[in-house]
């Protein structure tokens, strides 16, 4: 153990894996940074948010691969050299910019395996920063992920802490299937204990970093922390929660949510993403068809409201769920 | 022509044959009724798929369009395997899952036919990474139609190619339309090797219905990849006997215009005609491949109808390797 | 009233709003057919659908406009020409297809308003044909809609019939913010009931096509004839359903669902997406979460399995939610 | 220059010179903290925007990029108006919804910033189909970097305003890199004009550093699309004095390199010599103006910084006409 912030997790699982299997490579824009410049420095960038900082001095520039802006080269690239044998990480700068490369994503490589009778597979893994909290406005703000978890045929992953990032980013990588790993931007420098050497933790198995009784709160990325802030802040009025952390939304482990939900009868899904169509109405509606029975009163859902996110710092602060409308939210559920 | 065999001659011939003779009879076939969906023929540019996969072996690999059925055959696919897939059997090439615009045969070095016009150039360049990193001089090519060499991935993909000095090459058949739409409407510059030479890297033309001249252009292109001289283009103008798809009433084309080109520009008769008044090949040897080519097609057609359809529950099988 | 398919409803309400509105335009691939051809003969197509027959003929190439195979040009060029003051119906030839332009749908188009203030507006229609049961296999066959109904900025039209269809068509033309109208491809040839000349359907009016006591069946699109299927095969067994048909998904007229919610206590949601995030779980969620009090028994969803859409006849068929998977949820949620 | 009247000289200086001391100032301003998000400054490139909107009017079009303040205010943006928007004002161009990255105004013609990396072209290539429409000869225009020149998007509208021959034009601005990247490395080919020529429409070079140079260029590209010549593209070399948004350490180039450019490529500084040299303006036209701007900006700044917030109620407006 030791306590790494969640970008230097990240880190240091793609150092390890690349260094375990040759096949591992890793491309997108600046995941170096510095070619074609004046100052003749490579790793300029190491990625914009320094993910992938030090790896073309190990790696070299055959496996740390600088792209031009064509999202769509860089996933479909990434999709193809996948098909031929490698273990792609493809970096999607933002997330947000899905817009310009979806195909790639959700008609090429999730469909490969299916579409060609399961003889064909690409192991790739697209890393992307998520979320808001930096003021960076609607067009790079977005989460996303709720899209991408409606296709079948990936993987989605949505680390809320340091250790989590680590572990998770390993098994994407060993995993045989495309799989869409979504870092929160406002997470990379959050500290944790992180595990040393080989830490894999397997999808489909949520966490539980809270434990209680009077009501299941099922939070994702950000969502996370935020969520530990509101259940601390009710212990003085006696009201404990048990808090899942589901970390891949695809595969979802309902097991945990519905067990749960028997002991404690009430349920708040939280998610930065607006309402419709979202990981929060989607739990929501798992859980009214499969484990009604569970439920001892209305399914409180948490998300942003259906509005692009805005600039200034007073609307984006209203925007994004934040822990009191959790605890409201909560009080509300454990109350009602 | 010199520098091909004889053997490579009849090689070459033979999968030219088997395409056709795959395409013109499932034209009847699916008027018949029994084949699902909806199927783009591609008789009539044979000569760029047999050409161009002539520089290739199964350890190059090519990403094709959802005209694909040329490539495939071309690339080695099991024409059995294919018209099995073609009619939605259990037993097809994709287990009848994909379907005509759907093959892919990886282990033949086909990373499929591709429904998504433009979908494949990029995959084309991602799998180049993968053979220079696995360093045994290995190639790939894309192909793309005269309408697909507007989509902005097909651009994109170029332009990383160049940046990246791929071993890939980027084929053009421009068969004149894009489904209803003429090629010289939609493509806007002077032809599609100009705009690609632009990107930065070799770019010629040539005769896509006469095979030697695909054959010669496309072995540059793929030799230069092969030796570390990065990505090239080549276009090819061709022509495509049948409609867009099957039962396209094509009335965007002249009344007379495909019957001119079976007369003129059908690159089987061209190479019939060139390799017998170049004395490389006798009217019996092409008669004879005539021939087994047909008993083929009679036989996975046979085959194909005989075999049963998929089990339903295998409707959620194949999503992932483990979920 | 006279009795016209899908289709010629679709037809007849561009028609019709291109003669009352010189800043409706059409573009898109093939809308017209035949540019560059060798017969001369433009309107040689008339989109692959037929949608768009004969437009040209009476409004000429400068309305009428054929595009190369460029989607995100065609989306974005329908976004700056909505900006800059015309009306554009856009055609996405499949819903498939917005893996190729989705930043022009959704960063663009959709959040105009929003980020600049609400001083611009963008009043594009972009028309694509969506669904399954023409074995067009996994990248011609999709829904879409959910994806897009996560979208806020986005309005989301899901005809179900061809009096709907010219109705909800004319009110999208006529709206000055974005919208995406989803036409099922199986329905293009139905028959129906449509009012002559002007029709105009106001978006989150859901409809009631059947009423019932039992239960309470929410269908979309193709999904609608189906559930009239099965609940008409349940008559005999004196088993009765209200069943509402949105029509427009975004906005979502939860007020009748909750109103037919009181009455019948059980609640079916059928949509041919794959479950996750689909507008199944997310009508399910919302339901959980602000009329649990109505429900008396879990909700049945009934949706395409979490899988692409198979070519093979019978595993498409296999794939696709009939009337007899919905009259068995039916079943299922009265007795259950 | 001689086309320039004594007027238009000064209206080109004024705007040049409060796009630098915009910038200049915005650079100081979020060191000290205070402004949201993270803002990309267009300082270096002034003679672009300037040269370039100095033939337009509020009828025509610009779609401009994520480095947008320079053709906001080079086509007529209110100075207070946007700086109140970089500051998340209530009162801003925006209502403070947008920042620094989505400004926008269309009454001036201005379609918006862009944060998505080719997002705008199609964008002006749609407006040019309303403008030919409505028919007054007005005219669109699209920025984008050497960068964004590689996006699949700016392609597509390239090849689609060459079929509808539209009445648009491509400016591309090469400022050496695109993030940390240099434009030598992501764009393949020799240069990014003979990549447009590609798709058969003229394009030009000049230096971009040099606003007559740009004048000229872009008034032949203009001018053409005004008299239904079609679309053109026009490239300029140029260069940014920041980096690649405010707080980027620029470990990618050269320590003297932006001292360089600031002494030898400085847009402004060259202005002022070839005006005084032609005798065209003098020394004190321009220091006046210099004054005037500085004013300005500090009102602009302190209106900003006085100005309140947006009310949180405002989260949810503004997303449709009607929902
Ligand atoms: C992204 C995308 N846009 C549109 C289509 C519909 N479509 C299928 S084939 C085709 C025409 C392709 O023309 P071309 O590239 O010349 O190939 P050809 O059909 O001539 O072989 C079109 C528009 C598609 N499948 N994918
Ligand atoms: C589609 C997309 N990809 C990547 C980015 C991230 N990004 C923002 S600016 C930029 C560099 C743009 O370079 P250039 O086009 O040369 O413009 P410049 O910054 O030099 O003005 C990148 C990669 C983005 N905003 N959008
Ligand atoms: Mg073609
Ligand atoms: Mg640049």
């Amino acid at each position: 153990m030791s306590i790494k912030s969640y970008r230097e997790a990240l880190n240091e699982a793609l150092f390890e894996e690349m260094r375990r299997d040759p096949s591992v490579i890793v491309l997108g824009e600046d995941v170096s940074g510095g070619a074609g410049g004046t100052s003749g420095t490579r790793d300029a960038a190491g990625g914009i948010f320094g993910v992938t900082k030090g790896l073309i001095g190990e790696f070299g520039d055959e496996r740390v691969i600088d792209t031009p802006i064509s999202e769509s080269a860089i996933i479909g690239a990434g999709a193809g050299a996948a098909a031929a044998g490698l273990r792609p990480v493809a970096e999607l700068m933002f997330a947000d910019f899905v817009g310009v490369c979806l195909d790639q994503i959700y008609n090429q490589a999730a469909k490969f395996r299916y579409m060609f009778g399961g003889k064909m597979q690409c192991p790739l893994v697209i890393r992307t920063a998520m979320g808001a909290g930096m003021n960076m406005g609607a067009q790079h703000s977005q989460t996303i992920y709720p899209m991408l978890t409606a296709v079948p045929g990936l993987k989605i992953v949505v680390p809320s802490n340091a250790a989590d990032a680590k572990g998770l980013l390993k098994t994407a990588i060993r995993d045989d299937d495309p799989v869409v790993f979504f870092e929160h931007k406002a997470l990379y420098n959050k500290k944790g204990e992180v595990p040393d050497g080989d830490h894999a933790i397997p999808f489909g198995e949520a966490d539980m970093p809270r434990e209680g009784d009077d009501c299941t709160v099922v939070a994702i990325g950000r969502m996370v922390p935020f969520s530990e802030k509101a259940i601390d802040s009710l212990a003085d009025q006696g009201i404990s929660c048990d808090l899942v952390d589901p970390r891949t939304v695809s595969p979802l482990d309902t097991d945990l949510i519905f067990e749960s939900l028997e002991h404690t009868g009430r349920l708040v899904v939280v998610d930065e993403s607006p309402p419709r169509c979202s990981l929060a109405s989607d739990i929501a509606g798992i859980v009214a068809s499969e484990a009604f029975g569970s439920l001892r009163g209305p399914i409180r859902l948490v998300t942003a409201p259906h509005a692009p996110v805005p600039f200034a710092r007073e609307l984006e602060r209203a925007y994004v769920p934040g822990p009191d409308r959790i605890a409201q939210a909560i009080l509300e559920a454990v109350k009602g | 022509m010199t520098e091909l065999s004889r053997d490579a001659l009849l090689h070459a011939y033979r999968r030219m044959k088997t395409i056709r003779e795959f395409e013109e009879r499932l034209n009847l076939e699916i008027q018949k009724g029994g084949i699902p969906g909806f199927t783009h023929l591609y008789a009539g540019q044979e000569a760029v798929a047999v050409g161009v996969c002539a520089h290739l072996d199964a350890g190059d690999y090519i990403a094709s369009t959802h005209r694909g059925h040329g490539h495939c055959i071309a690339k080695g696919c099991d024409v059995t395997g294919m018209m099995k897939e073609i009619y939605g059997r259990h037993d097809g090439l994709c287990k009848g899952k994909g379907g005509s615009m759907h093959i892919a045969d990886v282990d033949q070095g086909m990373l499929g036919a591709n429904a998504i016009v433009g979908g494949g150039p990029p995959l084309a360049v991602g799998a180049a990474i993968a053979t220079r990193l696995q360093g045994e001089g290995r190639v790939t090519a894309s192909f793309t139609g005269d309408g697909g060499s507007n989509q902005g991935t097909v651009f994109e993909a170029m332009n990383l190619a160049v940046v990246l000095k791929l071993p890939t090459v980027f084929v053009f058949e421009d068969n004149g339309y894009s489904e209803h739409t003429g090629a010289g409407y939609a493509v806007g510059s002077d032809d599609i090797a100009s705009r690609a030479a632009g990107f930065g890297m070799p770019a010629e033309k040539a005769d896509g219905c006469d095979f030697f001249a695909v054959y010669e252009a496309a072995g540059r292109a793929i030799r230069r990849a092969r030796e570390g001289g990065g990505p090239s283009a080549v276009e090819f103008s061709t022509t495509r006997f049948f409609g867009h798809f099957v039962g396209d009433p094509q009335n965007y084309r002249a009344k007379d215009e495909v019957a001119h080109h079976r007369e003129t520009r059908d690159c089987l008769k061209n190479f019939r005609e060139q390799v017998i008044a170049g004395n490389r090949l006798a009217g019996d040897d092409l008669d004879a491949i005539d021939e087994e080519v047909l008993q083929l097609i009679d036989q996975s057609v046979a085959e194909a109808q005989a075999s049963a359809p998929p089990d339903v529950g295998d409707v959620i099988t194949d999503v992932y390797s483990h979920y």
